[in-house]
C-alpha cells in the first residue's frame, strides 16, 4: 500500500504565523503539502473543542501557532493562550490523547524559514506515529449501530 | 398458553447458559463495574453476579439502547440519499437475571413506543429478545413493586421466571411463552419434571405501601399542588432518575453529520432536563424543576394509566437509589396519598 | 439556501504552473450551494474583477470565494469589488493558493489536492459568514494633555496648531517641567529656558489651549473618542482672574525658609509662593502646609498687602468635568533620592548632590546665580567627581535598565564646571560612556579632548569625609582595577530616573498597562512606541522610559499626530471584526450568565456589564457587554467563554467549525 | 448539633433569613438537603460526617433563591465554592447568610464574604490520599493505557448530568453541551460524546473547581470523573503555584505571567 500521508490541520493567528507562511511562499521555501492552515485572528481566539473537532474528523496532528510572547499583535492574547495550553495538555496527556501529535510553535512574520521546518518536522513526525487510530476508533463515523452502557 | 413449571438445578444454570451462546444467542446479563451493576453482553458465566436487590440500571438498554442509530444518510447536490436501519444489526438476544419488576416495564415502555404508531425498531429488538427472568427472594426499603400492581414472583413480561427454591436451592421454572418454549427446548435434559410447584414461600416480603389506582384518581386534582415545589426543591435536575428508570421512554434525535455523510441517530432524553421543553422563542412551559417533578409524576401516575391503561412505574426503585439527593419517589407518592383534598 | 460563487485565479503561472485551477474549479463546482466555479488568468486585474461582480448581478450570489494570493494581499480589493456589486463585502473569502500552496510545493496532485481543499474550506466558511457593517463611533474633538513638561507642551501646542482644542493639566503651580530646571542643554549647551519660556508662553496664550496649573486627573471613564474625565483643581487660595502677578504678596509673606522644589533644596521659598521667575502662569499659590495662616489661623499679611484683594483663604478643591476624545499622558519622570545610596553619604556630606541640583548651582537663575559654589560653605570647588550610574544598570539596587540621559549630562555638567571655574579639575566615574545620537559622541569628545575632563573607567565603592575634604574610593578597570583615591570638593551623582510616585494608581485610573518598573508601556515596542494598549490613550516623553529633550519632543510631536489623525474625522470607522454577546428574547436574554471572567481576561477593557431591567427599572439580570468602540477583535473571551455566549464576528464558532469540518470531511 | 438548631431557629425568628439551607436525616440512612423556612422546620437540621453534599449548589436555584435572604450551612468546601461564586458575581452578602462549621464541627458565624475568604484561605486544598495514589498510579501508565482506562471508565456513562446538576459551579443556564451550533459536543452517550462531555468538564472547572467531590459522589454509576477536576489541580499547583476561591477575582484562566512555561512551544 502507498506511504501514509498524514493529514495535519493547522490553526494560527493572523498577524504572525499566517503572515510567516506567507513570507516561506514569497521565499518559495518548499515544504511538505500535508498541512491545511485555518486562519484565526489570534491564537487567543483558538478554541481548545476545535482541537478535538479536529481528531475527530480524522486528523493524525494539529500545528497551533502565533507570535512570539511580547510580539502579539493584541499585547496578550498569545499569553493567554498559552496559559491555557499548558493545563490542556496536561489534561490531553491525562485522558491518554497522544499530545505528540500536537505541536505548538511561535513563528513570526519574519520567520518564513521557521515555518517551513515546524510543517517538516512535524510532517515528519506524524509519519512517524502513524495514523491517530485511537481517536478516530472513538470517533466511530458512521456512528455504529448501538451503544449499551 | 398454561404454565409449564419445570426443575432447574442450580448446577444446571451454567450448562444452560452455554448452550445458549453455543446457539449464537448475546446474553445481556447482570456484571458489575465500580460496585455498579448494569447488564452486558456476558461471555462466560462467572462474569454474572446474583447477590443483589436491584441492578443500578434497567435492562430497557437492550430493546431501547441509550445511543442507536436509525439511519445513514448521504448528501450530494442531486439530494439526499439514505439508508435505512438493517434490522439483520439486531442479535438475537437473551436477557438473564433481570427483576419481575423489569419484566413488567419491558409491557410498559412498549406501550409507550406503540400508542399510536408502532416503533418497528423498538418491537423488532423485542422479538428478538427471550427474557429470563428471577424471582426477587429479598427486596430493600426502595422496592415497592406490590404497591403498583406487581410482586416478587409476578411473571409478566417473562418468558421464563425462575425461583430459586431456598439459599443455594435449585431453580422453579416457569415458561410462560411460546419463546420460553423454544429456548428451554435447546437445552430440555436441563428442565426438568418437578411436583414441588410451590414458589410463593421463597419470595421477598414487599409491603403494599400505597393503592396506585388512588393515587392516580388523586392526582388528577392535584396539578395544581403547592406539595410539588414543597417536594422537589432539593431536587436538582439531573437525569440519574429517568436513565435508570425501566419505562421511562423520553429520547432525542441528534444528526451526526460530517460533510456530506451523516447519521441519525436516536438517545436518551429526560423531562427532568431544564433545556427540555425550552422553545426556541425562549419561552419554557416547565421553567422551574417543580414543574419538571410534577410532570415525571404525573406522567407515570395519571397521563399514562388515562391513556395508555397501563402505569408507567413497576416500584423498581432504582430512582430513589441512584438519586444524588434522595428524592424517594416512594416517600412522595405516600406524602402525595396523605394529603387530603 | 446559499449561492455562492468560487473565483480560481492562475495568477499569471504563479499558481497554475504547480496547482490545476481547472480541475479545482470543476471540483468546487460540484460542491453543495456552489452555483458558480471559474478559473481566470488574473483575478485581481480589471476583468478579473468584473467576472466577479457580473456573476454577483447574473446569479445573485449570497458569498464569494477567491482562492488566489495571500487574503494579506488582495482581501481588500476583493470585498471592494464585491461591495461594488451590490453584495456586502463581508461576505467573500480568500482562499491562499499562492503563498500558502503553489509556490511552496512542487507540481502535482497532492498540491492541486491541498488547493481544493482550501478552497473547499473557504466554501464551508462563507456560507456561514453573515453581512456586517464598519462600526461607527463618535468622536469629541478635544484631547487631554497630562502634564506641563516639554513633552506635554509640544504635544499641547501640535495638536492646538492642527486646530483641536487641548485640555493641558499640570500638578504643579507652573508648567516647564524638569527641562525648565536645567542650565544648558547638550549637545549644543543653548539655555534652556531660553528654547523653553516662549513654548510655555505660546502655550499660556494659545487660544485651543485650556491650561489647568495644580490640578491632576481625578478619574476617567469611556473609550477612544468619547472619554469622560474629572479634574481636580487644588485650590490655590487664589483668585486668579483679580490677581495681576505683581509679586507684592510673595515679597512680604514672613515665611521664607521653605526649601525651594523648583532649585532642588537649594534654594529657599516663601509660603505663598511663584515656583520660579518664568512661570507659567505667573501667579503664586498659597502652600497650606507652611502658611502661618493655615497651621496658626492668623498671619494673613500677603491679604493685606494685595492691592487687587485676590487672596482666598476659604478657597476649596475644585473639580472640573471635561468630555475628551483622546489622552496623551506626558507625566515624565523623576529621579531617584540619592538617600538609596548610604555608600556615597548624600545627606549626610552637604557637598554629595543630584545632578539635578547641579543644573541648579548650574543655572544662571539658579540659588548662585550660575556660579559653581558647594553647598555647604559656597567655596568654588576646586576638585569636582562626577559618578554616573548612580542605580542605574544595577540590578542589585532593582533599577537594571540604563537611565540614557546621564551620560549626556554628566559630559555637559563637567564641560560647564571647567567653563566657569578655570584651572578646576573634573573627574568622571563611568561604566560606558553611551553616547549615541546626533553630535553626541562628539559632544563627549569634547569634553575630554578640549576641556580635559578626566574620565575613569570604574565604580565608587564608597565616599567619606576627611579633613574638608570629600575622600571619593574608587577603581580604574582600564588600568587593571587599579585603586583610585580622589580628594574632592564636591560630588555629584547622575542618579537614575524613575517613574514617578503614583504612576502605578493613574495607570490603573486609565487601564493602560505599566512595565515592571512603573514606566506606562506602549502598545507595541517596535510599532506602536506611541500608542498605549487602551485605544485612544497615547504616550509622550519620560513617562514611557527615560529620555532626553530631542526624543520627548519628537515622541511629542508624533502622540499629536496620532491624535490629529483621529480627530481628522467626526466619526471613528472600525472593523467590524470584533466580539459579540449573544441576545436572546426573554426571559432569557442572552445565554451569558455573567460571571464576568471575559473582563480579566480582555486586553482592552472591552467588556463591560449591562443590566437588562422591566419597565419599574429592576434589574432582571446582568450579562457581559463588549464595547465597540474598546474591541480590537482579538477573540481571547470567545474562546475563554464557558457557555460560548460571546463570539467574534468575521471569525465565529459556526465559521471556524464548518472550515474544520470542511477540511477534513468529503463534500 | 442542637446550637445549630438553636441558632437556625433564631435566624428564621428574627427574620434575618428567610430560608435554611442545611441536612436533614434522609431515607436510608442518607442525609439530604433540608430548606428550613419555618422557625419549627429548624428543628429538623442536623450535621454529621455523612453530610457531605455540597449545598452551594442551592444558593444559584432560582426556586430557593425567590424565598429571599438565604442562611446556608456551610462547610469548609462550601464556604469555598460561596467565595468561588461570589467571585464570579452569582451570590453576593445581601443574598446569603454563612454559617459556618470548622472542622471540628463547631459552628461559626461570619459578619460576610470577605470574613468567610479570609477564613478558607488558612487550608489549603488538599486531594485526599486514595484519590493521589490513584492519580500517581496513572501518570505511571503509558498514554494508551490511560486512553484505554478513561474510554473503559467512561463508557458506562449515559449523560444524566447528575455531575454537572451536583456542581455548585455548573450554574451556566445553558451549558455549552447544549449549545448545538454548532454542536460541540456530540448529544448521543457514545464514546465520543461521553470522552469530549468530560473533556470539556474539567477544562471548564480548570482553576474553578475547589475538590468537593460532588460530581462523583453523584455520579449513579461510580464513574471516577473528579479524577480529571484532581488532576487539574494537581497541575495547577505545579505550574501556577495552585489557586483558592478569591473576591479579588483574580481568576487562574483568565490571567497570566509573562513567565509561563513554554518549554513545549518551539
Amino acid at each position: 500500500m502507498a506511504e501514509f500521508e498524514p493529514k495535519i490541520v493547522s490553526f494560527v493567528c493572523n498577524w504572525c504565523t499566517y503572515a510567516g507562511a506567507d513570507l516561506t511562499g514569497t521565499s518559495r521555501i518548499k515544504y511538505a503539502s500535508n498541512v491545511r492552515i485555518i486562519r484565526f485572528p489570534c491564537t487567543g481566539r483558538i478554541d481548545y473543542m476545535l482541537l478535538l473537532k479536529a481528531f475527530d474528523e480524522g486528523a493524525d496532528g494539529i500545528i497551533v501557532s502565533g507570535c512570539h510572547p511580547n510580539d502579539c499583535h493584541y499585547t496578550s492574547g498569545n499569553f493567554h493562550a498559552r496559559r491555557r495550553w499548558i493545563m490542556f495538555r496536561e489534561l490531553c496527556d491525562f485522558i491518554g490523547i497522544d499530545i505528540r501529535r500536537i505541536r505548538f510553535s511561535w513563528v513570526s512574520a519574519a520567520e518564513g524559514a521557521k515555518w517551513a521546518n515546524v510543517v517538516n518536522t512535524t510532517v515528519t513526525a506524524i509519519r512517524e506515529l502513524g495514523p491517530y487510530t485511537d481517536y478516530k476508533k472513538v470517533a466511530n463515523h458512521p456512528v455504529k449501530e448501538v451503544t449499551h452502557g | 398458553m398454561n404454565i409449564d413449571k419445570r426443575l432447574v438445578r442450580k448446577d444446571s444454570l451454567e450448562k444452560l447458559f452455554d448452550i445458549l451462546k453455543q446457539n449464537s444467542k448475546t446474553i445481556f446479563a447482570p456484571v458489575s463495574k465500580n460496585g455498579k451493576i448494569s447488564f452486558k453482553a456476558a461471555d462466560n458465566f462467572s462474569a454474572i453476579v446474583t447477590d443483589f436487590v436491584q441492578t443500578t440500571q434497567s435492562s430497557k438498554d437492550l430493546a431501547f439502547p441509550r445511543t442507536e442509530k436509525i439511519l445513514d444518510f448521504s448528501k450530494s447536490k442531486e439530494g439526499i440519499s439514505v439508508k435505512p436501519f438493517d434490522y439483520h444489526s439486531i442479535p438475537e438476544m437473551v436477557i438473564w437475571g433481570i427483576r419481575p419488576c423489569d419484566a413488567m416495564g419491558i409491557g410498559e415502555l412498549g406501550a409507550i413506543f406503540n400508542w399510536d404508531t408502532r416503533d418497528e425498531i423498538y418491537d423488532s429488538r423485542l422479538s428478538h429478545t427471550t427474557v429470563f427472568a428471577f424471582s426477587c427472594n429479598k427486596a430493600d426499603e426502595s422496592c415497592f413493586c406490590t404497591s403498583v400492581g406487581g410482586n416478587p414472583g409476578n411473571t409478566e413480561g417473562s418468558d421464563i421466571l425462575f425461583t430459586q427454591m431456598g439459599d443455594n436451592g435449585d431453580y422453579l421454572a416457569e415458561i410462560l411463552t411460546e419463546k420460553g418454549t423454544a429456548v428451554a427446548a435447546l437445552a430440555t435434559d436441563l428442565f426438568l419434571k418437578t411436583e414441588n410447584q410451590e414458589k410463593e414461600k421463597y419470595l421477598a416480603d414487599v409491603p403494599v405501601k400505597f393503592d396506585h389506582k388512588a393515587i392516580s384518581v388523586k392526582l388528577e386534582k392535584f396539578f395544581g399542588s403547592e406539595k410539588w415545589v414543597e417536594q422537589s426543591l432539593r431536587c436538582i435536575g439531573c437525569g440519574a432518575c429517568a436513565y435508570v428508570c425501566p419505562t421511562c421512554a423520553c429520547f432525542d434525535i441528534q444528526d451526526e453529520s460530517h460533510g456530506k455523510n451523516g447519521s441519525r441517530v436516536r438517545c436518551w432524553d429526560s423531562c427532568g432536563f431544564s433545556l427540555f421543553t425550552l422553545h426556541t422563542s425562549g419561552h419554557n412551559p416547565r421553567e422551574v424543576q417543580s414543574q419538571r417533578w410534577r410532570q415525571r409524576i404525573m406522567h407515570k401516575f395519571s397521563y399514562m394509566p388515562e391513556r395508555l391503561s397501563v402505569y408507567g412505574c413497576t416500584g423498581c426503585g432504582r430512582c430513589s437509589r441512584a438519586c444524588p439527593v434522595d428524592m424517594n419517589i416512594l416517600e412522595h407518592l405516600i406524602s402525595i396519598k396523605e394529603v387530603s383534598i | 439556501m446559499s449561492k455562492i460563487g468560487v473565483f480560481i485565479c492562475h495568477c499569471g503561472e504563479n499558481i497554475s504552473a504547480t496547482v490545476d485551477c481547472t480541475r479545482v474549479a470543476e471540483v468546487a463546482a460540484g460542491y453543495e450551494g456552489v452555483v458558480h466555479s471559474v478559473d481566470y488568468k488574473y483575478m485581481c486585474s480589471d476583468p478579473g474583477q468584473s467576472l466577479i461582480k457580473s456573476a454577483i448581478a447574473e446569479k445573485g450570489l449570497t458569498g464569494v470565494v477567491v482562492a488566489a494570493c495571500s487574503p494579506r494581499m488582495h482581501e481588500p480589493t476583493f470585498r471592494k469589488a464585491c461591495a461594488e456589486a451590490g453584495l456586502n463585502p463581508y461576505l467573500c473569502e480568500m482562499a491562499n493558493l499562492r503563498e500558502h500552496c503553489s509556490w511552496v510545493h512542487e507540481k502535482g496532485d497532492a498540491t492541486t489536492e491541498k488547493a481544493i481543499d482550501l478552497v473547499r474550506v473557504l466554501v464551508e466558511k462563507v456560507k456561514k459568514n453573515t453581512s456586517l457593517n464598519s462600526i461607527k463611533v463618535p468622536v469629541t474633538k478635544t484631547a487631554l494633555v497630562l502634564g506641563g513638561g516639554i513633552a506635554g507642551i509640544q504635544t499641547s501646542l501640535d495638536i492646538a496648531n492642527a486646530g483641536h482644542k487641548v485640555i493641558l493639566v499640570e500638578k504643579e503651580p507652573s508648567i516647564g517641567g524638569h527641562m525648565s530646571q536645567l542650565s544648558e542643554t547638550f549637545p549644543t549647551l543653548d539655555c534652556s529656558q531660553c528654547i523653553l519660556t516662549p513654548r510655555m508662553v505660546e502655550v499660556a496664550q494659545h487660544p485651543n489651549i485650556t491650561l489647568y496649573t495644580y490640578a491632576e486627573l481625578e478619574s476617567l471613564e469611556g473609550f477612544i473618542g468619547n472619554f469622560k474625565a474629572k479634574i481636580r483643581k487644588k485650590s490655590k487660595s487664589l483668585d486668579e482672574k483679580l490677581c495681576t502677578g505683581c509679586g507684592l504678596c510673595t515679597t512680604k509673606c514672613p515665611v521664607k525658609k521653605i526649601p525651594s522644589e523648583f532649585n532642588e533644596g537649594l534654594g529657599n521659598r516663601t509660603a505663598i509662593y511663584v515656583p520660579f521667575p518664568q512661570a507659567v502662569p505667573n501667579k503664586p499659590v498659597i502652600d497650606r502646609v507652611n502658611c502661618t495662616y493655615y497651621i496658626k489661623g492668623k498671619c494673613k499679611v500677603c491679604e493685606i498687602v494685595c492691592p487687587t484683594k485676590a487672596i482666598r483663604f476659604d478657597q476649596e478643591d475644585e473639580i472640573v468635568e471635561v468630555e475628551v476624545g483622546a489622552i496623551v499622558l506626558a507625566t515624565g519622570f523623576t529621579v531617584k533620592q540619592p538617600d538609596f545610596f548610604p555608600e556615597y553619604g548624600y545627606g549626610k556630606y552637604p557637598d554629595v548632590i543630584t545632578g539635578l541640583q547641579f543644573e541648579r548651582l548650574a543655572s544662571a537663575s539658579g540659588p548662585t546665580l550660575g556660579e559653581i559654589k558647594r553647598p555647604s560653605d559656597g567655596k568654588v570647588p576646586e576638585k569636582i567627581v562626577f559618578i554616573s550610574c548612580a542605580g542605574s544598570r544595577d540590578p542589585a539596587k532593582g533599577i537594571p535598565y540604563c537611565s540614557k540621559i546621564c551620560c549626556m549630562y554628566i559630559a555637559k555638567h563637567a564641560m560647564l564646571y571647567q567653563h566657569k571655574v578655570h584651572g578646576g579639575k573634573s573627574y568622571v566615574f563611568y561604566m560606558d560612556i553611551r553616547a549615541g545620537g546626533k553630535m553626541y559622541e562628539e559632544f563627549v569628545r569634547r569634553a575630554i579632548e578640549d576641556d580635559g575632563v578626566n574620565y575613569i573607567r570604574g565604580r565608587v565603592s564608597r565616599i567619606y569625609e576627611k579633613n574638608g575634604k570629600l575622600i571619593v574610593k574608587g577603581a580604574d578597570t582600564l588600568l587593571g582595577a587599579m585603586p583610585v583615591d580622589l580628594e574632592a570638593d564636591m560630588v555629584v551623582l547622575a542618579t537614575a530616573g524613575i517613574a514617578n510616585e503614583g504612576s502605578e494608581e493613574l495607570a490603573q485610573k486609565l487601564h493602560v498597562s505599566y512595565d515592571s518598573y512603573h514606566f506606562f508601556a506602549e502598545a507595541h515596542p517596535k510599532l506602536k512606541p506611541v500608542e498605549t494598549n487602551t485605544a485612544g490613550i497615547f504616550l509622550a516623553g519620560a513617562c514611557q522610559a527615560p529620555r532626553d529633550i530631542p526624543e520627548s519632543v519628537a515622541m511629542a510631536s508624533g502622540a499629536a499626530v496620532k491624535v490629529a489623525g483621529l480627530f481628522s474625522q467626526d466619526e471613528l470607522t472600525r472593523e467590524p471584526l470584533i466580539a459579540v454577546v449573544n441576545r436572546q428574547p426573554a426571559p432569557v436574554y442572552s445565554s451569558c450568565v455573567g460571571c464576568f471572567l471575559c473582563v480579566s481576561a480582555c486586553p482592552y477593557q472591552a467588556i463591560e456589564k449591562e443590566e437588562i431591567k422591566d419597565r419599574s427599572g429592576n434589574v432582571l439580570k446582568t450579562l457581559a457587554k463588549v464595547n465597540p468602540g474598546l474591541c480590537q477583535g482579538c477573540g481571547t473571551c470567545v474562546a475563554f467563554c464557558r457557555t460560548k455566549s460571546i463570539d467574534i464576528q468575521g471569525y465565529t464558532h459556526e465559521q471556524v467549525y464548518s472550515e474544520v469540518m470542511a477540511l477534513l470531511n468529503e463534500y | 448539633m442542637d446550637e445549630l438548631k438553636k441558632r437556625a431557629k433564631e435566624l428564621l425568628e428574627s427574620g434575618i433569613v428567610k430560608v435554611v439551607i442545611g441536612y436533614e436525616e434522609g431515607t436510608g440512612n442518607r442525609t439530604r438537603a433540608l430548606f428550613a423556612e419555618k422557625a419549627e422546620d429548624a428543628a429538623k437540621l442536623i450535621f454529621d460526617s455523612r453530610c457531605i453534599m455540597n449545598l452551594a449548589t442551592y444558593i444559584t436555584k432560582r426556586e430557593i433563591k425567590e424565598k429571599g435572604r438565604m442562611g446556608i450551612v456551610a462547610t469548609i468546601p462550601v464556604m469555598r465554592s460561596i467565595i468561588q461564586l461570589a467571585s464570579e458575581y452569582q451570590v453576593k452578602d445581601s443574598d446569603l447568610l454563612v454559617i459556618g462549621i470548622t472542622p471540628e464541627s463547631k459552628i461559626m458565624e461570619f459578619k460576610d464574604l470577605t470574613e468567610v475568604e479570609t477564613y478558607i484561605h488558612q487550608f489549603q486544598i488538599e486531594i485526599d490520599a486514595r484519590n493521589r495514589e490513584m492519580l500517581e498510579k496513572l501518570g505511571k501508565m503509558t498514554p494508551s493505557e490511560r486512553w484505554k482506562f478513561w474510554i473503559d471508565e467512561l463508557a458506562p456513562c449515559f449523560k444524566c448530568y447528575a455531575c454537572r446538576a451536583a456542581c455548585p459551579m455548573c450554574y451556566c443556564h445553558r451549558c455549552t453541551v447544549d449549545f448545538n451550533q454548532p454542536q460541540w459536543i456530540p448529544v448521543p452517550s457514545h464514546e465520543l460524546g461521553n470522552l469530549e462531555w468530560h473533556i470539556m468538564r474539567a477544562v471548564h472547572l480548570t482553576g474553578r473547581c475547589i475538590d468537593c467531590d460532588a460530581c462523583a459522589n453523584a455520579c449513579p454509576l461510580a464513574i471516577p470523573l473528579n479524577l480529571l477536576n484532581k488532576k487539574m489541580l494537581e497541575d495547577a499547583k505545579t505550574h501556577f503555584g495552585g489557586y483558592q476561591p478569591s473576591l479579588k477575582g483574580d481568576h487562574l484562566m483568565s490571567t497570566f505571567k509573562p513567565d509561563d512555561k513554554e518549554n513545549f512551544i518551539h
